[in-house]
């Protein structure tokens, strides 16, 4: 199971970099979300896999280690809260530029 | 209430902030004295908080009352306190700037301010590796805002880049807290850095790692090469009142590298002893000599101040690679380079506003109304930029020069660095102020023109002189009481060079 | 004899999760896609329920509920798009 | 009154699901359940300002019965078709003309046809006059329009309307 | 618990899993997007309801006491996954899907 | 404490004088030469006792512990300087008020030379080298102000920016030679540097400490190679030179030497850098100013020359010649003082300072002309005038030193070269201005100026004869304290006279003198040489070429690092987080796996990351059709839920999931008014490199988490879990966490959302955007603004979201659920309310604006957290009780609710804020005039 995860850690984190590095507005969003969550599983992983064992007190041996859940939650409402706000700034970019281009000029938009 | 001293400066500019937004019909005016008050009630226990850390002793607040490190801790040791009264003397003047009209152009300025106070002293306070990035992201998200008020094409474009570079950067800031966390089993910081001391090499790789990461996004706030592009368009396209204050952002870089350099990363850190060292030096010195190319490039006031900016964090961040002396001169240079690069910026616009043809890019215009008077100004600030005499800038390259003697390179980045800047801010200012040309129609069109958009001159003259004299107040005072100013650093140095004290007051009497 | 039953349930709901994400992948139009994201929703309803009786916990219950509450909002946001390309007017 | 008690029905509804979201009957619970079923709707009053009155009662529950049986036997009967393949259907649209002029009616009309016989209503003439329904494997239109009206649509008439 | 439930679990359980299959099968069999939004709609539910019943049994032989909040989840089912197809249809229509 | 006073009172006075302006220029006059003589007054006391031989120091503590205090220190070398300054100075200041036409301020002229003075008292008064470095540079800028007096004009700019570049630069080089030279001595006083000699010149940093310093000292008295900046300096108003170039600004370098004499001198490496450059330089000097045509050229040729002349004399080493150093000091300084004032007079009657055209003047003001005879008679060395003395001395000091040293036999022939010259050009001045025909068409014609304008000139050249003919009797004394201080030590034998009998240096100087004369009849050949002589190969020139060709490479580096785009920006990001993690990684011990017990792979698992990994994939591959986009990452939050479930992390899920939905409505917002499509513009080389970064950043994410996940987990969680309900009250640990053991993280996350939606309000302010009438296809809207089935049920909903929000948010505490959900569920219900019924329908009907529910809640929050203090715990400490109320039964009371109800309530709002001024952008677009719905 841990390699599958890992997997899907690494896939969601370069796909999120591939995104990152297009040059509109929206593919930047994408790939900040896809970041985002590559980012939260590779956190929660940080409490490795546990399966059946969530950190609800009831009497059981053992729990699911609960600071990482704790650390994605904040994790995850900040990043909602920063995802929201570049979504915004890219509609003011738009409306600025008249285009969705990351630097507002379409034409020099590769310089590898 | 001083047993509550370490959370009193994070908490003022909080209640002001949610205050300002509860009554969110008051007056621009009756805002502004809400914020003013605020800032001054912070500056005073900034310097409270400083007094009572000045003997040496940490002040650890457990948050929730529940122990390291488990519970969050505020740890207020000098170095937190320094970086926090900075943060507030400069806040004030910025603040004051701000009144000439910049907060009404656009919705909430004061509420983003106080907000951005807010994360900044929690970010110099807390003792808790995710609570910093909380901070981090408090401070982050209301530069956003402030970044952007008012709008405009350019602010824009330098906006997004700036955001979409330190969004990039927190989910960086996460990873390199998940493997630190998965490594060492904390997030306290002095809990860190004893775990540090018994790594077991299995994990060690997982902890250079993140380490290392942390110095990337560490690096990228502080805009060490080669991530400082975002800055210089970012400073010099947002509005001077916020420029000013984001002087002080770079500096939240620079401690959290001076931090962690010193207490996770330190002697006693065993296998991840000098985790920074081969890429801290290195790369600022070569972040200096980038910077200083750009000054001499800088085509308007604006983008010099930026490029300069980025010649102190590289001064700074090379101090601090040099040791324990280094980080003393660099302690002592750290308020000087905030507060000139606040000047700097609150003068670029006052000249911008006053000189509607041209605005602060180096080219001869008309002279403006007052023009000796803005002359005099900007030698002065040109003075404490440069790192000439007699201004507080000299003694902190002095210091610092002092510090590296077995460092030719050191001596020589910063010394031809020194040369440069003179020569751009010399070329600066006798575009702006020698080279004047006889005020005609055309400029005078202009003038009216572009004035409209721009808050008027001479109205909020007297307001201008004061922010922009504060600040000069505030050098000239770090030069005058540079003894006091620098025996406080050294004090400080030595203090970080000791981390077992910060380790006990925040553990209690671990080993 | 439950678990044995389990496990076979829960082949089928992947097998489920499988068909529907193709209809996602393969489209063709977007309705498509976004009645196989609503169809994957409810999949999820499936598979939750089965978790909570194999790992007998009902601390998976609540997530079945908000899905059943919420799955559909995207559903309704997205055809809105289609419909009106302005969802909140 | 109407300010106090906005929806008279939905308030016993309320505390109703919320004793099934605590999965319990103890006194406190359903106090609690009381107290946010008047609470609520009156909150949300400005939402849902029209009032349902439902006229017919027992209507409501025998209607209930007859919805569920139908849900059951139309699920099985697409079970098939899917397993049948494609090829043993014949799909088609049909305009369903109305008579419901209750909004919540209508709606839950939509809904039932959406539920049960292969149908799924489709779109809702600008009027609200007819019902465009997609039939999954109809052969006869008129008897599936009037399989609609009889089974569902009637008793709906009755229960919001009179 | 006693057989009997076991056996009646497990069935229910089957039962649901393939019904929840039989509506993602839909999917991928029928050939226009009119004919496949009636899998998940119907046969879904049923599956999901089956699994829900199962469920119920399930927690009120084993937890304490008498489990029904199982019900809502059908109950909200059966509100919001019309409305989805329903809209579904509709934006289908006007894309002018055949 | 006096000296301190005495240097700031220049300084204070400058901004007096400067105040002074609006009362008329002789008011400024007044104002500033009593501001001199106050700063003299002041001294007096101290200059005698030095001149008794006493050495007072007076210090101030600054920054002891960097060892700078502000330290003076008043000896011989430093009277005498203090004199030159002083007195000089004096005299510029009735002169320019004479020279400085009514249009120029005088108040400001007077003002920057008054700052001037005060900064080079201060150098020739600094006990400690930081300090007398600080008012070296002070000397810098200063001078740059007086130099660009004249503004508007391009070639004092320039020259004034020349002149702060090289001395500035000459000064940073002195910074590093004195810090090595306060490492070798100990301190930066002063009294111990000159004690350490032995040490100093015996330690390995000697050498280049020495380089560093002379490169300072060069550099300010204009010595060949940077001796450029000085006639270009000329631009500056006639006073200024004559204050600048004679006595003060060029001989801090050549007191420096003096100064530090005793420490540094008498070692190879001085004797041929310093001798070297200043014979080259003085040889250098004497032949180029015999080709300048403008007066003031020519004086600052000479100038430069003098300076070579005293740098070699220090450079020579013996006492004799320190002594003569100082005696040339006093001579040049007076001697040159008076030609510039002299040449001022001129060039303020002929309105031009070229000597091509300035001829015969003798007719038209003899009385000038005397005195400027007198003085250049100095400048050449004829005896009875002081300069002959000096010169004297200087060669008879070449012939015994070059006696002792290699190649010796060359010094007194370059020397006497030099000298011949040194007439050449003297008599020229002479010859060219005051005989040689008539004035060719000069702008106007000279006469003798006003009388208190000469009177300057008069004193001086009053001081050259005495000076010139009874040296024993006027100058003696002050040189011999002078050069004891500068010697540190005995007096070496020497007397001044006019007559020292038929000896080498007495031919020397009559070789110079006739030879001199000759070349100057016979220069007619040498001028049509000199005209051919290759201008790029001045000094001024290559140094611009230099200062330019930095400025192009700065811009070319600038521009080409910083092309504004954000994409690279991003890739250097990513390389350098790559960098730096590969690095911790890779450079580890340990193998990547580790050894902690790993779990089975069941099927549904596989399918679901499955899902996962190819939903991502899709998203990305086809990330140019966005809505397709959207859907298939709407699939991977889902997944990415389910996988919290699986992996026992429920309240995980719950967010996961509301926090999914809310961001596809936002992305949806967005892309309505963003284009349907992404182009594909990037070039392939481009998406190549960004795939190959993408890889291994996927790469390394997976290698560590792998890592991570293969490792056994000694993290705190049994502390958590074994506190949660004792301490906490709370079975849900994670929430107990949120709320209560990390609630302080909680707090800054709510602000950082509400941060985030006054952002957006802010951001959205006026922001108009037009929304397409058309979907993507062309294909017009539909007419059904609010679908009346989707409307009915979203009401019939509400209240069964509200109450499910209600119940998630009691139970958080014990079971998954909690404010943070709670408020999302209630925010997207509300949302369900826009979606089906419009803003401005749900907008009416809502019973509480964003604003201030996110204000109250953060409020509710800061007071939990406070009121722990009324018990006189620390901020956020919570307390718990569990109540017992009949009919109720018994339930459970926890302060962190109180907590979780402000996170509800920021929660709400800061997300209904975000959504609705997304919603409200189109209306405003559409209706301009409609303002923006305020809070």
């Amino acid at each position: 199971m841990e390699a599958l995860i890992a997997l899907a850690i690494g896939t969601l984190t370069g796909c999120g970099v591939y995104l990152l590095l297009r040059a509109r507005t929206f593919a930047v969003v994408l790939g900040l979300t896809l970041l985002s969550y590559g980012v939260n599983l590779f956190l929660f992983a940080t409490g490795r896999l546990v399966i059946g064992q969530p950190p609800v007190v009831s009497g059981a041996a053992s729990y699911a280690d609960p600071l990482p859940q704790a650390l994605v939650l904040t994790a995850i409402v900040i990043s909602f809260a920063m995802t929201a706000f570049v979504i915004m700034l890219s509609l003011r970019a738009r409306e600025e530029f008249g285009n969705d281009h990351v630097d507002g000029t379409p034409q020099q938009s590769d310089a590898p | 209430m001083m047993a509550h001293l370490p959370i009193v400066p994070i908490l003022l500019p909080f209640l002001a902030g949610t205050l300002l937004l509860a009554f969110g019909r008051l007056s621009l005016p009756a805002q502004r004295w809400l914020a003013l008050a605020s800032v001054l009630a912070q500056i005073g226990a900034a310097i409270a908080l400083l007094t009572a850390v000045s003997g040496g002793d940490i002040l650890v607040y457990r948050l929730g009352d529940w122990p390291a490190p488990w519970g969050i801790v505020l740890v207020a040791d000098r170095l937190s306190a320094w970086m926090v009264l900075t943060t507030t003397l400069l806040a004030l003047w910025a603040l004051i700037y701000a009144g000439n009209g910049v907060d009404g152009q656009g919705r909430h300025f004061h509420v983003l301010f106080q907000l951005q106070l807010f994360g900044l002293a929690g970010a110099f306070l807390t003792g808790d590796l995710f609570n910093l990035f909380v901070f981090f992201e408090i401070l982050l998200i209301a530069s956003y805002g402030l970044a952007l008020h008012g709008g405009g094409q350019a602010r824009t474009r330098a906006g997004l880049h700036y955001v979409v570079m330190n969004l990039a950067g927190s989910t960086v800031f996460l990873f390199a807290a998940g493997l630190i966390y998965a490594a060492l089993g904390s997030l306290n910081l002095a809990d860190l850095a004893l775990k540090a001391a018994t790594l077991t090499p299995d994990k060690l790789g997982l902890a250079r790692a993140g380490g290392l990461l942390l110095l990337a996004v560490f690096a990228l706030k502080a805009a060490l090469l080669p991530l400082h592009l975002w800055l210089p368009a970012a400073y010099s396209g947002t509005s001077a009142p916020v420029a000013a204050l984001f002087a002080i952002m770079t500096k939240v870089g620079v401690y959290a590298i001076l931090r962690s350099h010193t207490l996770l990363f330190g002697d006693g850190a065993g296998a991840l002893a000098h985790l920074f060292d081969p890429w801290l030096l290195p790369l600022a010195l070569a972040t200096i000599l980038v910077a200083t190319l750009g000054a001499l490039a800088a085509d308007s006031l604006g983008r010099l101040s930026g490029y300069l900016v980025l010649v102190s964090v590289g001064t700074l961040l090379s101090a601090v690679a040099v040791g324990t002396d280094g980080i003393a001169a660099g302690l002592y240079y750290l308020p000087h380079s905030t507060f000139t690069a606040a000047l700097l910026f609150l003068l670029a616009d006052a000249i911008k506003r006053r000189r509607p043809g041209s605005g602060d890019h180096l080219i001869p215009d008309a002279d403006m109304p007052r023009h000796a008077l803005w002359g005099g100004l900007f030698f002065a600030a040109a003075v404490a930029a440069a790192g000439l005499p007699p201004l507080s800038g000299f003694i902190g390259k002095f210091l610092i020069l002092r510090a590296a003697p077995g460092q030719p390179w050191v001596w020589a980045v910063i010394l031809l660095a020194a040369l440069l800047a003179l020569m751009a801010l010399a070329r600066a200012g006798s575009q702006v102020f020698f080279n004047s040309l006889p005020a005609t129609g055309a400029a005078a069109a202009k003038a009216s023109k572009s004035a409209s958009g721009v808050v008027t001159p001479g109205a909020s003259t007297a307001r201008d002189l004061l922010a922009i004299g504060g600040l000069l107040g505030l050098i000239l005072a770090l030069t005058l009481f540079a003894g006091p100013a620098f025996e406080f650093a050294h004090a400080t140095a030595r203090q970080l060079a000791e981390p077992a004290h910060y380790i006990n007051a925040v553990l209690g009497a671990k080993p | 004899m439950l678990s044995g039953a389990l496990i076979l349930a829960f082949t089928f709901v992947a097998a489920a999760f499988g068909l529907s994400f193709f209809r996602l992948l393969k489209g063709p139009s977007v309705p498509d896609r976004i009645l196989a994201l609503d169809t994957l929703y409810i999949n999820a309803i499936a598979l939750l329920i089965l978790l909570g009786i194999q790992l007998g916990s009902p601390l998976y219950f609540e997530a079945a509920l908000l899905i059943a509450l919420m799955g559909f909002v995207g559903t309704v946001a997205l055809s809105k798009f289609l419909l009106r390309g302005d969802i909140i007017e | 009154m109407k300010r106090w008690l906005p929806h008279p029905l939905l308030t016993p509804i309320l505390a109703l699901v919320w004793l099934l979201l605590n999965n319990t009957v103890a006194p406190g619970q359903i106090v609690l359940g009381l107290l946010l079923g008047w609470a609520i709707p009156r909150f949300t009053f400005g939402f849902w300002p029209e009032s349902v009155r439902i006229y017919r009662h027992s209507g409501l529950l025998r209607f209930l019965a007859v919805f569920l049986y139908d849900v059951l036997v139309a699920n099985v009967a697409v079970a098939r078709l899917v397993l049948a393949g494609p090829r043993s259907l014949n799909p088609l649209f049909v305009e369903v003309p109305l008579d419901l002029t209750n909004d919540l009616g209508l709606s839950l009309l939509a809904n039932i046809i959406c539920l049960t016989p292969g149908t799924v209503s489709a779109r809702l003439s600008p009027d609200h006059r007819t019902l465009l329904v997609h039939a999954l494997d109809c052969t006869d239109p008129g008897q599936l329009i009037h399989t609609i009206k009889m089974r569902f649509e009637a008793p709906l008439k009755e229960i919001f309307e009179c | 618990m006693n057989l009997a439930t076991e056996i009646l679990l497990s069935a229910l359980v089957l039962i649901g899993a393939v019904f929840t299959l039989i509506g993602s099968l839909s999917l991928v069999r029928f050939k226009d997007f009119y004919t496949r939004l009636h899998g998940p709609t119907k046969a879904t539910t049923l599956g999901v309801g089956c699994l829900l019943i199962a469920s119920s049994i399930f927690f009120s032989v084993t937890g304490d006491g008498l489990s029904l909040h199982e019900i809502l989840v059908t109950f909200f089912l059966f509100i919001t996954a019309p409305i989805s197809a329903h809209l579904l249809a509709k934006a289908a229509l006007h894309l002018g899907l055949r | 404490m006096q000296l301190l006073p005495a240097i700031l009172t220049p300084v204070l006075g400058a901004a007096l004088v400067a105040a002074t302006g609006r009362f008329g220029r002789t008011a400024s006059a007044w104002c500033a030469a009593v501001v001199t003589g106050l700063a003299l007054l002041q001294m007096l006391p101290l200059m005698a006792a030095s001149f008794a031989g006493a050495t007072t120091i007076e210090r101030l503590p600054w920054i002891t512990s960097a060892g700078l205090d502000l330290a003076f220190r008043m000896d011989g070398l430093g009277l005498l300087f203090v004199l030159l300054i002083l007195i000089i100075g004096l005299l510029v200041i009735v002169y320019a008020h004479y020279y400085l036409s009514p249009r120029d301020s005088l108040s400001r002229l007077y003002a920057y030379l008054l700052l001037f003075m005060g900064s080079m008292l201060g150098v020739v008064l600094s006990e400690n080298l930081i300090q007398l470095l600080i008012f070296w540079e002070l000397t810098s800028l200063s001078s740059y102000l007086l130099i660009a007096y004249w503004r508007q004009r391009k070639d004092a700019r320039g020259g004034a920016r020349m002149a702060l570049a090289i001395t500035g630069a000459g000064g940073l080089a002195l910074l590093g030679g004195f810090i090595l030279l306060g490492e070798m001595a100990g301190s930066y006083e002063l009294t111990q540097v000159l004690a350490s000699g032995d040490v100093v010149r015996a330690h390995p940093l000697y050498l280049p400490a020495l380089l560093l310093i002379l490169l300072g000292a060069f550099t300010k008295s204009a010595q060949f190679p940077f001796h450029f900046w000085l006639p270009n300096a000329m631009a500056a108003p006639t006073p200024v030179s004559a204050y600048l170039h004679s006595a003060t600004m060029v001989k801090a370098g050549v007191f420096l030497l003096a100064r530090l004499f005793p420490v540094l001198s008498g070692t190879d490496a001085w004797t041929w850098w310093v001798g070297g450059i200043g014979l080259s330089t003085f040889l250098l000097g004497a032949v180029l100013a015999l080709f300048k045509h403008d007066l003031k050229g020519l004086l600052a040729y000479s100038t430069i020359s003098h300076l070579g002349l005293i740098t070699a004399l220090f450079g020579i080493g013996t006492p004799l010649a320190a002594v003569a150093g100082v005696f040339h000091i006093i001579n040049h300084a007076i001697f040159k003082a008076g030609l510039f004032m002299a040449a001022g007079i001129i060039d303020h009657e002929c309105g031009t300072r070229d000597m091509r055209r300035i001829n015969g003047l003798w007719h038209f003001m003899p009385h000038t002309a005397t005195l400027a005879m007198v003085a250049s008679a100095a400048m050449a060395g004829v005896p009875l005038a002081n300069g002959f003395l000096s010169k004297e001395m200087f060669f008879a000091e070449a012939v015994t030193a070059g006696g002792q040293m290699r190649l010796g036999w060359l010094l007194p022939i370059v020397v006497t070269v030099a000298g011949v010259f040194a007439v050449a050009y003297s008599v020229r001045f002479i010859h060219d201005v005051f005989f040689n025909g008539q004035p060719v068409n000069l702008p106007k014609t000279p006469h003798e100026p006003v009388r208190w304008m000469k009177v300057p000139v008069e004193i001086l050249v009053l001081l050259v004869l005495l000076v010139g003919i009874f040296p024993a009797q006027t100058v003696e004394p002050l040189l011999a304290v002078a050069a004891g201080a500068v010697l540190q030590g005995p007096l070496p034998e020497h007397n001044l006279a006019l007559w020292h009998g038929f000896n080498p240096a007495l031919w020397m100087s009559v070789i110079a003198l006739v030879g001199g004369t000759l070349l100057y009849w016979g220069r007619k050949p040498l001028f049509a040489l000199h005209d051919r002589w290759d201008e790029r190969l001045q000094g001024r020139v290559i140094f611009e070429a230099l200062t330019h060709g930095l400025r192009a490479f700065a811009e070319r580096i600038t521009r080409w690092l910083d092309t504004g785009s954000l994409q690279r920006q991003l890739a250097l990001l990513i390389v350098s987080a790559l960098a730096l993690g590969g690095a911790g990684l890779v450079l580890a011990p340990a193998a990547l796996t580790g050894t902690r017990p790993l779990l089975t792979i069941d099927g549904i698992g596989l399918m679901a990351v499955l899902v996962l990994i190819l939903a991502t994939l899709a998203a990305t591959a086809w990330h140019h059709q966005r809505l397709t986009a959207l859907v298939l990452t709407g699939a991977v939050g889902l997944i990415v839920a389910l996988v919290f479930v699986k992996f026992s992390a429920p309240d995980l899920a719950l967010t996961q999931l509301s926090v999914e939905v809310v961001t596809v409505i936002l992305l949806l917002l967005a892309l309505y008014f963003l284009p349907a499509s992404t182009p594909r513009e990037s070039s392939p080389a481009r998406r190549w490199r960004d795939a190959a970064l993408a890889l291994l950043a996927g790469c390394g994410a997976a290698a560590l988490a792998w890592a991570v996940l293969t490792r056994s987990n000694d993290g705190m969680a049994d502390f958590f879990i074994q506190n949660s309900v004792p301490g906490g009250g709370g079975h849900n640990v994670v929430n107990v966490i949120l709320v209560d053991f990390r609630g302080f993280d909680t707090f800054g996350e709510i602000t950082v959302l509400a941060i985030a939606a006054l952002g957006i309000f802010a951001l959205l302010g006026n922001l108009r955007l037009p929304g397409p009438t058309h979907d993507a296809s062309g294909r017009a809207w539909d007419s059904d603004t609010h679908p009346m089935i989707l409307a009915t049920f979203a009401r019939l909903l509400l209240p069964l979201a509200l109450l499910v929000s209600f119940f998630v948010f009691l139970r958080g505490h014990n079971l998954p659920g909690g404010g943070f959900i709670a408020g999302l569920i209630t925010a997207i219900a509300l949302i369900v309310q826009y979606l089906a019924n419009g803003v401005s329908w749900t907008q009416e009907r809502l019973p509480a604006h964003t604003h201030p529910l996110i204000a109250s809640g953060l409020i509710i929050a800061l007071l939990t957290g406070l009121a722990s203090w009324l018990f006189g715990r620390p901020f956020l400490t919570s307390a718990f009780g569990h109540f017992d109320w009949p009919l109720v039964g018994e339930f459970e009371l926890a302060s962190a609710m109180a907590f979780d109800l402000g996170v509800y309530l920021v929660v709400v709002g800061a997300t209904l804020l975000i959504l609705i001024n997304l919603g409200l952008v189109h209306r405003a677009s559409h209706e301009p005039q409609a303002a923006p719905w305020k809070p």
